[in-house]
């Protein structure tokens, strides 16, 4: 295989080539054949560097009526790099999250009701951000809330096996993070805090929306 | 330091004449060197082969036809006359055994030079313009796909900051049991009722404290029954029915029963 | 004779090509080998690419540091009627930028002495703005005159690959009219506004200061 251009004998591939690199915008067949000789076939040079370029790193595609040079799609990935920014979330963002990891499914009500101040919508908006909360369904009560639950980035983050390694109170309480022992009132965790009317979560499989 | 280290540095200011010639640069040139390099030419032989005595004289005749005009050309010119009528001198005249002064030669070598240098720049820049310019016979991509900058959040919330987050939720909202401390507290009749009963049995001075902790196991009380002790004592004190002393500031507070009194 | 991309197989090959043709300005090795397996060798396929579309109506050329793809300068007459002259200099700027390029890093006093004429502020300023000349650093000597040098925009813009590609500059340098001194052959103290006591030019390296 030699790395020989094989355009090299075709003048008007070669022209048609440099037009259409150095256009800012997508140049039509018209604009093209002004440059090459009145009998060329405009269609057939455009299609077989179409067809040279089809397997390469940029490709010959058609814009509307018009023909540009435009970066493999399977190479748009290069085109955008990655900054990480250092973030912290809120006191607000971070014991919203906790809750939703030990209640999930927990819709923002029950969310609410053991913060007892409301669940901002920015709150829950940087959470979805982080890739670590999404939406697993509706609750089958009266107004269908959205119920929220946490995901496997949320695992891989906190470096969890599973939620089931979510420390239990007793833990917490081991680890001195707890001095007195929640009332049994307030809901375990996994037990969403379910009314009198309140149907069990659905099955997650299908619940799930994402 | 010789004219021919003169001929380039600033010109002093020349002051203005009311009435004088007009002081002008030379139209069409960029200075004396850009005159000279053009006289050059004109003798229409290859630079390298140039009579640099016969451009002196050219440049001198040029400089004296300029002010037979009333045209004075600007300092830089004259100075360059200056020196080129030196170099002039230079060439003519045979060099002194014991001259220190460069000669005619090297001088008019060094000007030589000097004008090739500046035809070599002036070629150079001529030959730069004439390559394929970018943006005139060479293109850019015209449609650039610049690199988008993503910008990823990196959080750095730790399990830890997760649980304690939970723990101290759960902290906040549990009902907390109070139960206020109930403390024993010797009311003022208990105290006098207990005084009395105390003295009844002794004329001697007894010590509040000491009389205190007979009745008293518990300290946590201590502080209540001599708040209370004291209070009845004076107010047995009044009635007359005891008498109190303390030798000394904090010393013991001593009571005894007055004589004739009680039992 | 066959229109298929003869760079197809090589995924190395095709991100350099879409990288390149994406970006407006040269990328240097550095920047295009953040996007390639640690082991490539990057020169070995920009020389390939090069190599590649050295017949094509798109050449990639190296310009300085960096290598970027640009029309064919054959077909500089397609263009013309397309584009129009994006800058002229000034005869007095040409001369200037042609010094600075040929004797840099170069003083204003050494720009004058070759030109015998000063300098105007405004020839500089133009230099400066068009991005083809900047300041290099100071002179050791006294009053450390600042120094001139030209950019990879000027490399960008004259089409050369590297200083060394100045027109004419070995016979320049042969003929000794790239010094800023006459040659020694020339009995002479020939620069009024460098005295006895001044350094000679430093080594640009040691020089620079940005």
């Amino acid at each position: 295989m030699s790395d020989e251009h094989p355009l090299a004998p075709d003048p008007a591939l070669r022209i048609l080539e440099a037009l259409l690199f150095a256009a800012a915008e997508p140049l039509t067949r018209e604009q093209l054949s002004a440059h090459l000789p009145a009998n060329a076939d405009v269609e057939h040079l455009l299609d077989r560097l179409a067809r040279h370029y089809s397997t390469s790193g940029v490709n010959l595609v058609r814009r509307g009526d018009g023909w540009a040079f435009r970066t493999a799609p399977d190479l748009a990935f290069l085109l955008r790099t990655e900054q990480q920014e250092p973030r912290t979330l809120s006191r607000a963002a971070l014991e919203t999250l906790a809750i939703i990891a030990y209640h999930q499914p927990a819709t923002r009500a029950e969310i609410e009701s053991i913060r007892g101040v409301a669940v901002g919508k920015g709150t829950m908006d940087i959470l979805l951000e982080t890739g670590w909360v999404r939406l697993r369904g509706r609750r089958r009560v009266p107004g269908r809330p959205v119920t929220y639950g946490t995901t496997s980035a949320f695992l891989d983050h906190f470096g969890l096996q599973s939620l089931g390694d979510l420390p239990g109170l007793e833990d917490l309480k081991g680890a001195g993070l707890l001095t007195t022992r929640p009332p049994a009132s307030l809901p375990l965790r996994f037990e969403p805090p379910l009314g009198d009317d309140d149907d069990p979560p659905e099955n997650p499989d299908q619940e799930d929306q994402g | 330091m010789g004219i021919a280290d003169d001929w380039l540095a600033i010109p002093p200011e020349i002051e203005a004449e009311p009435g004088a010639v007009l002081r002008v640069d030379v139209e069409g040139y960029e200075g004396p060197l850009d005159l000279l390099l053009d006289l050059a030419r004109r003798q229409k032989v290859d630079l390298a082969a140039i009579s640099v005595l016969q451009l002196a004289e050219q440049y001198l005749a040029f400089i004296q036809e300029q002010r037979e005009q009333r045209i004075e050309p600007a300092a830089d010119y004259l100075v360059m006359a200056a020196w080129l009528a030196y170099l002039k001198s230079r060439l003519l005249l045979p060099a002194a055994p014991a001259d220190a002064e460069p000669s005619g030669e090297a001088l008019a070598a060094a000007l030589h030079w000097r004008l090739q240098r500046l035809q070599a720049m002036r070629r150079a820049a001529a030959s730069l313009w004439d390559r394929p310019r970018l943006g005139a016979q060479v293109l850019p991509r015209g449609a650039p796909e610049p690199v988008e900058i993503a910008h990823r959040p990196h959080w750095d919330t730790s399990l830890l900051d997760l649980l304690k987050a939970y723990a101290t939720q759960r902290e906040r909202v549990a009902p907390a049991a109070y139960a206020p401390r109930t403390r024993t507290v010797w009311s003022l009749p208990d105290a006098r009722e207990r005084l009395q009963s105390l003295l009844r049995d002794t004329s001697d001075w007894i010590s509040l404290d000491g009389y205190l902790a007979r009745f008293l196991g518990d300290p946590a009380e201590r502080a209540t029954a001599r708040a209370s002790g004291f209070a009845a004592s004076l107010e047995l004190v009044r009635q007359g029915e005891v008498e109190l002393r303390q030798e000394q500031a904090f010393g013991p507070v001593l009571l005894r029963r007055r004589e004739g009194q009680g039992a």
